[in-house]
């Protein structure tokens, strides 16, 4: 059925999550955008509701079946793009840094056994995929995973590992034969602690600085093989294609993200053009509709499409339907869009759109990333014009 | 939260009309659009769709469908990927049924519904346009004063469709000059009235099939009676930009179809020119925003199903894909080059008819 | 020297076409649009100043060598594009119309020989490149011209060529042997009535009505062997640049074209506009400002910066300077922002301009075409990337 | 017609900056950023460029150079291309230099203007902004009230540059309150009138480096002679924004370059990223923009030397360079990806500084 009602649940989520934004994660943004690599001790509040958030919790076989036999389900993805929107909407550098909401989780609640959920399920978990040399190209991965006996000799360095340094372990993607391509690439979990895996390096960064980024080195570092996630044979066939398809998930929660940041800017600049007296009017003659107007009608709209994607590859997942397309669509346009917003906005507002002594400007450096981080833009694009053309990397790349 | 799935009357609207564009619509398009004409074989035959009959109660001769502007939104799409043109003309009905039917008084719906319930092609239409820079609906100069138990009717319209078939049209006219949106009446006049002049046919841009007349009215003198009761003229408008927002989305979808095609089998350097980033990507954004304004306006459609108020979203939903339709079909140019610019390809004229749908108001009502 | 004066020569050019322009085609503008594949008889009056001014006229030796002693000369390509814009600005489909305009004259004109431009530089001649399997793809050319004798013999079909039916003589592109590649593609002058040389169908188009677009057939057709234009050898370096260098001229005169029917769009806005009591206040303060003033300074400071680059670009031609990638600026700038204008336009005003009362529906369905010919806007935007990259078509197509 | 080849002295200007740009600032650029400040060492260094004295007449102790606004947006543009904030330390002088010499009495000349041709790095500053949404030139908040043969200040600015080291400012006020640019007066304020309060250095998201302070002004009273006797308020704003136009190409400029080596040199899937036609239409976007701006930056400026009206073109000018100077650095970070977010690597700081030309009036004057 199509319909656009608000369900009770979610909107309680919504209200609870909101009020907790409100309260303790805007009033400390500032601080740690200024206090970079701190660690934000005021997030612990949240561990509770990130561990049961994060890619929803690992579903039972049952539940999955069940899933394929229903429409219209809630589901822990619509629950999922809702937090990540409204934590978002407080900062997205700190809804980074949120204890236990990892990418890494998402994975394993994705794929993890149920053996590998209740070793892995509670932690902190980041993910590790790329490399210095590799950029958006997650198939060049060179990190290498080697059998030996029971334990998988993991060797490589891993960059841009959002939450490297606080997680408790990480998901890190590594060749099990490099010269077997795309289907030897296998995941791995490898908790904090193990011998031969050290964080490297911290980056200084342009916005979400309340957010750790870490380079991890990985040296002669050995994990049990009970580690690997999914399925430790070399098909030809959809081995990556499972490991890709963690992307299906995450890459709606990011879009979920730009959303709630641009929603952000959009409210400050109406709020601060209300004070100035400016307020929309809807259908005025457009000869007499002041460019900021427009501006912001056009924002309005914006949002609107853009929440309506995440909205629906969400509601797809959750109800057992392929959305690699429609992930891809609602990142490549929340991801665009949500900057252009919020650039818009800080235009708009002169000197208080620059100015430190606002969040605007935070936010413009914040929201950047979500246009990048789990697949560019261009990643974006290429994805969705193969799914539309029906080509193969083969015919676009 | 949302939920996306068409439901079963949903999914057999948009495979009927689906099959109509395909098989009925698009073979003649091109001949109609350099014609400017549409055959009246065609209108009979979109008749046996039973677009009015279907939301007509029984009492006034109809099937007593219910009726939905989401449905009616779906329905919009499928035929405007057709042709724009017909599917104006098919749905032309709509723009003086729905309204008699949502804010006539009893009288009114007794006295005009059953006219459409018969065998053949039978229209009324809707003047709401005028031929002004920056036309607004909110700021009408056409004027209806009253004078006495009567209202006289002066000003004129253009891009009224189907004036020619229509016996009864629909006027929008101010009766506080200067008003605003408030003081906005609606009156069902007759076509032959004394003081109604109807024009030449109006030469457009696009949309040159469907026949539209500008309407010049002097001192035209109607009954109180035929104030349409119970105007919302928000609602009004809000639907017909529901309406002109899905067909948008057809126009829309139709170009990029051809371009995603196309573009599979053009090879330019060697390759396929969709093998090229700048081409596929201009192909994902088509797909991308096309996605965008079809859930916009559902939303829309949706909200004035329950009643809700859905002018802002229809505003927005009409806004947004208005601009879309047409970068749309201006990419559909692109991506064929020379050959989008000759008229042997549809995708020049679809690139004249997008161009419509960011003026047009009261075009569609669905 | 940087200098933005007016040369008192240049605006009585300007002048004079105005007074042309307004007097002679406006008038007929529409007429012409509706009666397509019509002559316009109208524009004979035209005829020696497109003889003297399209491509400026041959040049003799000595001309060019002292271009490559000044630098700021005012020549042939400056004049040119001035008039390509005041002429586009009047119609764009009736300045392609123009007896002796035709872009085989610019051919001509570059690269004839003396002997050659006797025959010819008087002659209306059209350009014919493209061919149904190559679009833009100019290095794809199939027509054949063998040598026999003293003669060559012409096979091919051409289409989209512009004044093929009215023209009396057309520049033919056509490769001497296709296994050499580009190398060996050549240009001939083909006369009109020459055997085995037909017109085979004029296309219906969108827009520029009153120019005619031929699909031209040429069976065994038999020419003299000195209508090649250039040089006869195949070499493997710069044989086909020679070619491409005749659009390094044509280019501007295109980019030139785009910015007169934006202009003219422009005007007829700010006029009707005028006439609601609408004008352009600059300065206004920010929050005040109407969204159409602020698209019309968009399209003023756009309608500045266009013809600026092609008064660059013409600038260099006429100053000896290679001029490749300015020459591809310009075009990609002007055929895509001068849509953008003529569309905006459209849009502004609603009613008056979608209906064919008035000749802005017109322009927007003519400008369109400056945008595709004479390369794409991909194509350009090709030449561009490739010239700053540094880069060959092995690196970048 | 217009030529576009630079001149003999405008190329070794452009040479001399450029040099400048690349040895002294470059390398310094990040760690200014970083700990927010300019090292007197590199202020006192750029002293030897003479920009000032260059300007000044012998008379006042300068060397008499003919000041042109072109070769000063030259100028400009090769700083800002090394960094925008020390590019904006390095002309600050002219904001106060600039407005004297063109608009002064000839006591205010001979008062104010030797100091700026010794051997130390001088300067004074120029006091426009305010901290309000939709801040505007013409609608200054801050007033110069007549009180007998004094005026008093009131109000309070916003983005003063190099406050901290100008003993002089020149402040911008309305003598009319409400009155629009007419009312509007300058003044050659000394820091340290009474009234007069500089606050703390100011936070803002770019130019982190360039000091800037807000200054309140409570009824601070400053004698008639204080008043800058010719002031053309137009010109002053105008010439502003030619130089902030020409800064911003500059900028625009050192990501394009930047860029275009990176993407040449970064491989993703087996070749350039510079392959990709996605990335090098980005690239020949920037290529084509960077050129309209500089080229509408120097007619808007050769106006301005012909003594014609420039406000029309630097308006213009100045909304094109920086609307495509902040695109123009947003693709930089596009073009790096993850690496663009690092500030390891300067198209972020690039990023941030573009983004202030939407919004700076009066902060770069040459």
């Amino acid at each position: 059925m199509i319909t656009f009602e608000t369900s009770e649940m979610i909107d309680q989520v919504r209200a609870m999550l909101h009020g907790m934004v409100k309260n303790i994660v805007r009033p400390i943004a500032r601080y740690y955008d200024d206090h970079e690599h701190e660690r934000p001790k005021e997030l612990e509040a949240f561990k509770p509701i990130m561990q049961a958030g994060m890619g929803g919790g690992k579903r039972s076989k049952k539940e999955k079946r069940e899933i394929k036999q229903t429409e219209d389900r809630i589901g822990s993805n619509a629950i999922g793009v809702v937090g990540a929107e409204e934590l978002s909407w407080g900062d997205v550098g700190l809804m980074l840094a949120m204890p236990g909401g990892g990418l890494g989780n998402a994975a394993v609640n994705a794929v993890a056994t149920d053996e590998q959920y209740e070793r892995f399920g509670m932690k902190y978990c980041a993910m590790a995929i790329t490399e210095p040399g590799c950029g958006s190209d997650a198939s060049a991965v060179s990190a290498t995973a080697v059998l030996d006996g029971d334990e998988y000799v993991i060797n490589g360095e891993k960059i841009f590992v959002t939450d490297g340094d606080r997680c408790e372990a990480v998901v890190v993607w590594a060749t099990l034969d490099k010269s077997q391509g795309r289907a030897a690439i296998k995941s791995f979990v490898v908790e904090k602690g193990t011998p031969g895996f050290r964080v490297e390096k911290l980056e200084k960064k342009c916005g979400i600085r309340a957010s750790d980024t870490a380079t991890m080195v990985f040296e002669d570092c050995r994990i049990p093989r009970t580690n690997l996630l999914g399925d430790p044979e070399i098909k030809a066939e959809g081995g990556f294609k499972g490991v890709m398809q963690t992307f299906d998930n995450t890459r709606p929660l990011v879009a979920a993200m730009a959303v709630g940041c641009a929603r952000a800017a959009y409210e400050f600049t109406r709020e601060a053009l209300a004070k100035e007296g400016i307020t929309i009017r809807y259908d005025r003659p457009c000869l007499e509709q002041t460019a900021v107007e427009r501006d912001l009608i056009w924002m309005e709209a914006q949002l609107e499409v853009m929440w309506l994607l995440v909205e629906r590859a969400a509601w797809m997942a959750d109800n057992g339907r392929p959305n690699n397309l429609e992930a891809s669509i609602a990142k490549a346009k929340c991801g665009k869009y949500g900057n252009i917003i919020v650039q818009k906005c800080v235009e708009i507002l002169g000197p208080i759109g620059y100015s430190r002594e606002y969040l605007l400007e935070k936010w413009m450096r914040d929201n950047k990333v979500n246009d990048i981080y789990e697949g560019t833009q261009q990643i974006q694009m290429l994805v969705v014009a193969r799914r539309i053309l029906d080509y193969g990397r083969d015919m676009l790349s | 939260m949302s939920t996306f799935g068409l439901d079963e009357d949903q999914r057999q609207i948009q495979d009927s009309m689906r099959r109509f564009a395909a098989d009925k619509m698009r073979p003649i398009a091109r001949d109609c659009d350099e014609k400017a004409l549409i055959p009246d074989d065609f209108l009979a035959g979109s008749w046996n769709l039973g677009l009015a009959a279907n939301i007509i109660p029984e009492k006034y001769g109809g099937y007593a469908s219910a009726r939905s502007v989401l449905n009616n939104a779906i329905m919009a799409e499928e035929l405007a990927y057709g042709d724009l043109s017909l599917a104006a003309a098919v749905m032309a009905p709509y723009l003086f049924v729905l309204p008699v039917l949502e804010m006539g008084s009893e009288a009114q719906k007794e006295t005009y519904l059953p006219g459409f319930c018969g065998d053949a092609y039978t229209t009324g239409t809707l003047a709401v346009m005028e031929h002004a820079v920056g036309f607004n609906t909110g700021n009408l100069r056409t004027t209806a004063l009253r004078r006495g138990n009567r209202y006289v009717l002066n000003g004129s319209k253009c891009l009224v469709p189907l004036a020619n078939r229509a016996r009864h049209l629909i006027v929008v006219a101010s009766t506080v000059p200067g008003g605003g949106p408030e003081g906005v009446e609606a009156f069902i006049v007759d076509r032959s009235s004394k003081g109604v002049t109807i024009g030449e046919k109006e030469k457009n841009m696009g949309i040159n099939a469907l026949d539209t007349f500008s309407i010049d009215f002097q001192d035209c003198q109607v009954d109180m009676e035929c104030r349409l009761a119970g105007l919302d003229y928000a609602r009004l408008i809000a639907c017909s930009r529901i309406a002109l927002a899905a067909a948008a989305v057809g126009v829309a979808s139709a170009s990029k179809d051809y371009c995603v095609n196309y573009a599979k089998e053009r090879i330019a350097f060697g390759q396929p020119i969709a093998s090229r980033q700048a081409i596929a990507f201009m192909l994902a954004d088509m797909a991308i925003e096309i996605d965008c304004c079809r859930l916009l306006n559902w939303k829309a459609a949706w909200t004035a199903d329950q009643n809700d108020n859905p002018l802002r979203l229809a505003h927005i939903s009409k806004l947004y894909a208005a601009e879309q339709a047409f970068k749309i079909s201006d990419y559909g140019i692109s991506i064929l080059g020379g050959h989008g610019l000759i008229r042997e390809y549809p995708v020049e004229m679809w690139f004249r008819n997008a161009r419509s749908f960011a003026m047009l108001e009261g075009m569609l009502m669905a």
